[in-house]
């Protein structure tokens, strides 16, 4: 260790190094930093929806006499929301390079587009839920509904908060403009989206379609 | 108005109760006059509290494990001494319904409040300083996650008096954990209480693996890590992996008892063992959690009093993360006796088996680490010597219980409880004890007494053998763990040893305060000024002690293992500064008082949901949001060091160094 | 040689009573105290064997006895070495022996690598294929060899009970389990409630009882006496006296007890059975001359005679 | 805006090299769209052997997510990204034994100890 001459500070490690391997740079920029720890973040978060993914495929059997998955679901139901979803999944992309290019009113119009679609699927969300507990088939019904509303509200809860974040976001970039902590956390939001669709692509595949 | 909660819930038929938690309030108010009189709070405030400075938040960890420490050790003190009386007929002072509370909370305060605080203070105050880093990833983060760890540890306390605590074991395995079978508020202060602190640990956790994989010092590869820093690399992405776990298998629970789901119960297809299962996915790599770290203590101060590169770096290295991804493969060890068919109870019973070569390898790396060293015989070697004889006895009453026909006879027996014992005092505490000794001259520059450590190290290390050695007869003898009574007298001989053995520990305990009262207050005598008191080889023994708030004021250059000590060997590069330095201007995390706030309306939110107080729970999260978003308009996030001052600092803690 | 210190020990009276009357005579010599500690180290000790799993009376336990042997010393001869070499190298490499070499350099070598992974793997090879074969070889649910037909009997711990029907017999009885010596004994349990575990353990492996479920177990008994019963796996206030006495009794022995149980007048039917099930931690036993159909079926369905109400516990 | 240092790799999310165009979005919508299309039509045919119909979601599905993880999360084996494609490497791993690892345990727990009553029924 030599902490003495020109020690290599990071703002200069890339330039005339770049023969040095990536890991012996010294440490990255913030937005990495940030970056990878929200990917962190996503994975563990990921770990969640795998604990009731197991607890929804363990009870989804037990329906305790009461109605089953192929008895509740409807398919074109599902093919809509899932629609909704994708198609934010590209707007919010769109809306994230509109970031990159610190353009306003392209990011204006691509989130609230996303907004839109993400509220949309809520709404699909929230009527299949109510018609369902009205028609008897709550939650406490039986374990197979107990595992149904959890693992599914709990996508929902994770687009609501994802709405919410959203919002934050607009109003970030409406007051304190592009700063490079606002484009960050604008990142971190399009990574959290995009995984949401990625649970969603579980969710459609082992609740709805696997219902049998 | 408040939920379930009324006079009724304060125990005061119960004098124990009323009077621990007179004493222990008496003493809070006691402590908050002394702080109001002397004006100590904008310090504090200032300093502590809002701090975002790793080396505050890892020394405010300890103080939490240390004092939360003593309420662990009465709980276990009670039992000790209510087993040694409550035999063949007679009741002992503690009825069931006490006896139940009270060991439920010691194993959850020892795992969740003493072991991980410890665990977590010692990497946040050790892991930047050695990566030659000036913070964590997200020093804001930090704080909170160690304000959330604070407010559960103020639920549990809260339900001493306010209520209750769990019946139900430290895993609060259901049915008996339903609302069927525990009505009370109980297992709900249990649930609360480790959502929120979970929920900090998964933060924190994240927060210290960014740290190690992108914050190194230039030149740092992964093959120069200090060993510790892979420990706790591969803690933490045990901590990322195993805690979400944690988190949706409780609120699984909590949908159960608030919201009439049907996961668990015995009734409309509700599936108990799936809970089983789902608590061991985490519950097995916690206890790696734990003890990684521990094994990165050892590491570093077998290699630094031995005088001694650590041998074989490569396959310590290797050896971790294999214990680490093998911790994710041997659950169902903890649930061998609930009929699963022979292959599987095979499979995982080999997979927990095969952790033992890995460890064995750590073993024999530390014993050949001591071979050819010139060993000095300070506290810190101490503790390590007295891990290496008595985990070894630990690891391997673990290897007998994963042979499935064997673990049928032991299973939950007090030969079990030895077992955690051994490694959870044998390995977390020693190492937590170790750690502790051989980092405070860093963080406060000055020694901690010697010979009061080494007296706390025998108390310790006898007064554990006396209390569970014991114990590993009486399990083979057929006794059986969590009872409040026993019928069998030929038992009781060795209940008493066992609670002399936890005197033992008291009287440690006890020197461990007074070996930190007179350390204090002889400090002067016990000051370090080099800042590198244990002749150390990693990065943290180059900078002064205590380091200033930005540890590095210019990045080290990493060329190999053990960089401080390589950089020791050519002392003129170190001292004489050939060509002036150059400081430049530092930008600094700002203090931040983000986490505190949290932490308080993440207290009100838990206990009102506890009571469920339904508007008392919405202004708590209310009032946490608000937070949250206070803080993500805050620009004003870092303050700038100007490059004189940090010049200025260096020059003169330079000059006290090579002075002394 | 460990029943017959069994048997030796079983007529010297309780510890307990050995001292106290001795201590009050005044003219207790030094000599005589100290033979009373030695006594009571002794009694101690050997006691230890008695009762728990290292005094297996039947073939499961004693297999399994031999495994916890086998794996400590294997085990120990690994690990005492190690201990050793510990303080061994502690001591001479002590920063004030001259005669130490001090290698401040050395810090790899291939042969030691070598070693120190193979010698554990080594270990594990042996313990590992044990315990593969333990698995199968002592799994719960597999029948005994043995020449006469297993015993059914079913268990079903309540709060805090253990209720044993014998449905070949008709009979049921409370916390007391008879069987005979030398029969294979077929177990299937359930609970009423929360979780609990079946155990004995001079018999040998315990299992875990649940609600709504059935787990299986195979015990024998080869000599005759009493064992205790324990649960296993904590269950709430009343736990620590969810004790039971099992008999071994001869094959005549058996027969007498059950006809002395089909003389009793009680049976056990839906309202003795709802009664049973309700919450209680007072102790005692009782035998049933009859038993109402197939009441361990309905338990372990779920759907018990009566719904019990848990919420009555407190 | 800040230097576009590599130092310790890049972040997730962003690709550095193209920095993340409209194409790529384009492209794996189409695939996506695809892959969803494909999994809802196998699940309403008679085309597929029947017991053959859970495996090929599965495989629509993980090629799914795998489609979103490429051109919307930008993750990719490249060097920089090598911390990235590991924790993710990881992630799959715990995600498999939590779930897999859940059927096998309790699938043998419930085969071990079905009450009577359902054994009876299983019976032929
Ligand atoms: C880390 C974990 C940990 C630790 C340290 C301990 C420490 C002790 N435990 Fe612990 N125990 C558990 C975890 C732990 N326990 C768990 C999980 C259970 C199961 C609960 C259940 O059944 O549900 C249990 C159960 C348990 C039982 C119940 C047995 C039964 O079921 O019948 C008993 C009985 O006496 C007992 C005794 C003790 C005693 C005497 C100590 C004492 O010897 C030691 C006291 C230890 C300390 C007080 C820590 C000291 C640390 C320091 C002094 C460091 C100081 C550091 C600084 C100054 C920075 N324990
Ligand atoms: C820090 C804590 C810690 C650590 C490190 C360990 C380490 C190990 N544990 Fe332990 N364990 C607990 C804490 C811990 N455990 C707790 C808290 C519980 C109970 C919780 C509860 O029920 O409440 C438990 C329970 C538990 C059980 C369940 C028993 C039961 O419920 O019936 C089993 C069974 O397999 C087990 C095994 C092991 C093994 C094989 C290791 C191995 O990692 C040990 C490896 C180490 C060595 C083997 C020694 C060194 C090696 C050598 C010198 C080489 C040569 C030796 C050989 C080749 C054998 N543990
Ligand atoms: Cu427990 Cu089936
Ligand atoms: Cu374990």
């Amino acid at each position: 260790m030599s902490v003495v001459e020109g020690a290599l500070s990071p703002e200069h490690a890339l330039g005339d190094a770049a023969s040095v391997p990536l890991s012996l740079r010294g440490p990255a920029p913030t937005r990495v930093v940030a970056g990878f720890g929200f990917w962190l973040f996503l994975l563990s978060d990921i770990l969640i929806f795998a604990a009731l993914f197991a607890a929804y495929a363990v009870l989804s059997g037990e329906t305790a006499g009461g109605p089953t998955g192929a008895q509740l679901f409807e398919t074109r139901h599902v093919f809509i929301e899932t629609a909704c979803l994708l198609a934010s999944s590209v707007t919010c992309g769109f809306g994230s390079l509109a970031v990159q290019r610190t353009d306003r009113s392209s990011t204006y119009f691509w989130m609230a587009v996303t907004f839109v679609l993400g509220a949309t699927f809520l709404r699909l969300e929230a009527s299949e839920f109510t018609s369902m507990v009205a028609s008897g088939a709550g939650p406490s019904h039986s374990a197979f509904l107990s595992a149904f509303f959890a693992l599914v509200g709990t996508h929902g809860l994770h687009v609501t908060v994802g709405l919410a974040w959203l919002v934050v976001m607009l109003l970030q970039v409406a007051t304190l403009g592009f700063q490079p902590m606002v484009t960050r956390r604008f990142f971190c939001f399009a990574l959290f989206w995009h995984a949401l669709d990625i649970v969603w692509v579980g969710v459609f595949t082992i609740v709805y379609l696997g219902a049998h | 108005m408040f939920g379930r909660l009324t006079w009724a819930a304060i125990p005061f038929d119960q004098p124990i109760v009323i009077v621990t938690s007179g004493v222990v309030g008496a003493m809070l108010a006691a402590i908050l006059l002394l702080v109001t009189v002397k004006g100590w709070w904008p310090y504090l405030w200032r300093e502590w509290l809002t701090s975002v400075d790793h080396k505050r938040i890892g020394v405010m960890y300890m103080v939490l494990g240390l004092v939360m420490l003593v309420r662990g050790f009465s709980d276990a003190i009670m039992m000790r001494s209510q087993q040694a009386l409550a035999v063949a007929g007679a009741a002992g002072y503690l009825p069931p319904e006490h006896y139940d509370q009270i060991f439920s909370a010691h194993g959850t305060i020892m795992i969740f409040f003493v072991a991980m605080p410890f665990v977590l203070g010692l990497m946040n105050f050790a892991v930047p300083l050695q990566l030659g880093v000036r913070d964590v990833a997200f020093p804001v983060l930090n704080s909170v996650s160690f304000w959330l760890t604070a407010s559960g540890v103020l639920l549990v306390n809260l339900s001493l008096f306010v209520g209750e605590f769990a019946r139900t074991g430290w895993l609060a395995y259901p049915p008996l954990s339903e609302l069927a079978y525990s009505p009370g508020v109980g297992v709900d202060y249990y649930l609360w209480s480790l959502q929120i602190s979970g929920l900090g640990t998964l933060l924190s956790g994240i927060n210290l693996t960014t740290t190690i994989l992108k914050l190194r010092a230039p030149g740092m590869g992964y093959s120069r890590m200090p060993i510790f820093c892979w420990t706790a690399l591969a803690s933490n992405l045990l901590i990322v992996a195993a805690f979400p776990v944690l988190t949706a298998t409780f609120a699984m629970l909590l949908l159960d008892r608030y919201c009439d789901f049907h996961f668990f119960t015995t009734e409309l297809g509700g599936n108990p063992m799936m809970y089983v299962n789902l608590i061991w996915i985490w519950g097995h790599p916690e206890v790696y959690i734990l003890i990684l770290p521990a094994f990165g203590v050892f590491s570093e101060v077998v290699a630094t009093f031995s005088g001694k590169p650590l041998f074989g770096y490569r396959s310590m290295v290797v050896a971790t993360m294999a214990i680490c991804v093998l911790s994710f493969l041997v659950w169902l060890h903890h649930f061998f006796t609930m009929g699963a068919g022979a292959d599987v109870n095979g499979f995982f019973g080999i997979a927990t088996m095969i952790i033992a070569v890995p460890t064995g390898v750590k073993i024999f790396n530390w014993l050949f680490t001591l071979y050819g060293g010139k060993i000095r015989f300070s506290v810190p070697i101490y503790w390590t010597l007295g891990f290496m004889v008595t985990f070894v006895i630990g690891g391997m009453t673990g290897v007998m219980m994963a042979i499935p026909p064997a673990d049928f006879v032991l299973h939950n027996s007090l030969f079990l409880i030895a077992h955690f014992h051994n490694t959870a005092i044998g390995g977390v505490v020693f190492g937590a004890m170790a750690g502790y000794t051989y980092w405070f001259p860093k963080a406060f520059g000055f020694k901690l007494n010697e010979r009061l450590g080494k007296a706390v190290f025998w108390c310790w290390f006898i007064g554990f053998y006396l209390a569970f050695m014991p114990l590993y007869a009486l399990g083979l003898m057929g006794a059986t763990r969590r009872m409040q009574h026993y019928s069998n007298p030929e038992w009781q001989p060795f209940m008493l040893v066992a609670l002399a053995g936890a005197v033992f520990i008291l009287l440690g305990i006890l020197l461990t305060v007074v070996q930190l009262v007179v350390s204090i207050r002889t400090r002067n005598q016990n000051r370090d000024l080099t800042g590198d008191p244990w002749n150390g080889r990693t990065l943290e023994w180059s900078i002064p002690s205590p380091p200033p708030a930005w540890n590095f004021a210019l990045l080290p250059q990493v060329e190999r293992t053990d960089a401080f000590w390589m950089a020791k060997q050519r002392p003129a590069a170190l001292h004489e500064s050939g060509a002036p330095k150059t400081y430049t201007s530092l930008h600094l995390p700002r203090s931040n008082p983000t986490g505190v706030l949290l932490a308080f309306c993440g207290t009100v939110l838990g206990f009102a949901l506890i009571w469920r107080i339904w508007w008392l729970a919405a202004l708590g999260l209310f009032g946490a949001i608000l937070v949250a978003l206070v803080q993500a308009w805050r620009t004003d996030q870092e303050i700038l060091v100007p490059a004189a001052e940090v010049e200025a600092f260096e020059r003169t803690s330079a000059s006290r160094r090579s002075f002394a | 040689m460990r029943h017959a210190a069994g048997a030796l020990f079983q007529r010297v009276p309780p510890v307990g009573g050995i001292g106290p009357k001795r201590v009050s005579s005044q003219h207790d010599s030094m000599e005589k105290h100290r033979c009373r500690v030695v006594l009571l180290t002794a009694t101690v000790l050997l006691s230890s064997c008695r009762q728990g799993v290292l005094d297996p009376r039947g073939p499961v336990g004693t297999a399994e006895r031999l495994m916890l042997y086998d794996a400590t010393a294997i085990m120990l001869a690994v690990g005492v070495p190690v201990i050793l070499l510990t303080l061994a190298f502690a001591w001479w490499f002590r920063a004030g022996n001259p005669y130490a070499r001090y290698r401040p350099d050395w810090e790899y070598s291939g042969r030691i690598e070598m070693i120190i992974w193979s010698i554990p793997a080594l270990v594990i090879l042996f313990l590992g294929g044990i315990a593969w074969v333990g698995s199968h070889q002592l799994d719960p649910p597999r029948a005994l060899k043995s020449n006469s037909p297993p015993l059914e009997v079913q268990v079903v711990s309540l709060d805090w009970q253990w209720l044993f029907i014998y449905p070949g017999q008709h009979v049921a009885s409370l916390n007391h389990l008879v069987i005979p010596t030398s029969v294979p004994v077929r177990f299937s349990l359930t609970s009423t409630s929360v979780m609990n575990s079946f155990f004995i353990p001079q018999l040998g492996s315990q299992i875990y009882t649940m609600a709504g479920m059935t787990t299986q177990l195979n015990l024998q008994a080869d000599h005759q006496g009493t064992y205790r019963g324990i649960s296993a796996q904590f269950s709430g206030e009343g736990f620590a006296d969810m004790r039971f006495d099992v008999d071994a009794v001869s094959g005549t022995g058996f027969q007498a007890w059950l006809s002395g149980v089909r003389a009793s007048s009680q049976v056990l039917d839906a309202a003795t059975f709802t009664q049973l099930a309700s919450p209680s931690r007072a102790k005692g036993t009782a035998t049933y001359a009859d038993v109402s159909g197939d009441l361990f079926e309905a338990i372990a369905a779920g759907h018990p005679p009566a719904a019990s109400t848990p919420l009555a516990r407190h | 805006m800040e230097a576009p240092s590599q130092a310790q790799g890049s972040a997730p999310g962003v690709e550095v090299q193209t920095h993340g165009s409209r194409r790529t979005y384009l492209i794996g919508l189409a695939y996506a769209v695809v892959l969803t299309v494909a999994s809802f039509w196998a699940a309403s045919t008679d085309l597929v052997y029947a017991p053959g119909v859970p495996i090929l979601l599965g495989v629509f599905a993980i090629a799914q997510m795998g489609v979103h993880l490429v051109f919307f999360l930008h993750i990719s084996s490249a060097p920089d990204q090598a911390n990235n494609f590991l924790a993710l490497a990881f992630g799959i791993f715990v995600v498999a034994l939590i779930v897999f690892g859940s059927l096998i345990i309790m699938g043998n727990l419930n085969h071990g100890m079905m009450p009577m009553e359902r054994l009876m029924q299983m019976q032929p």
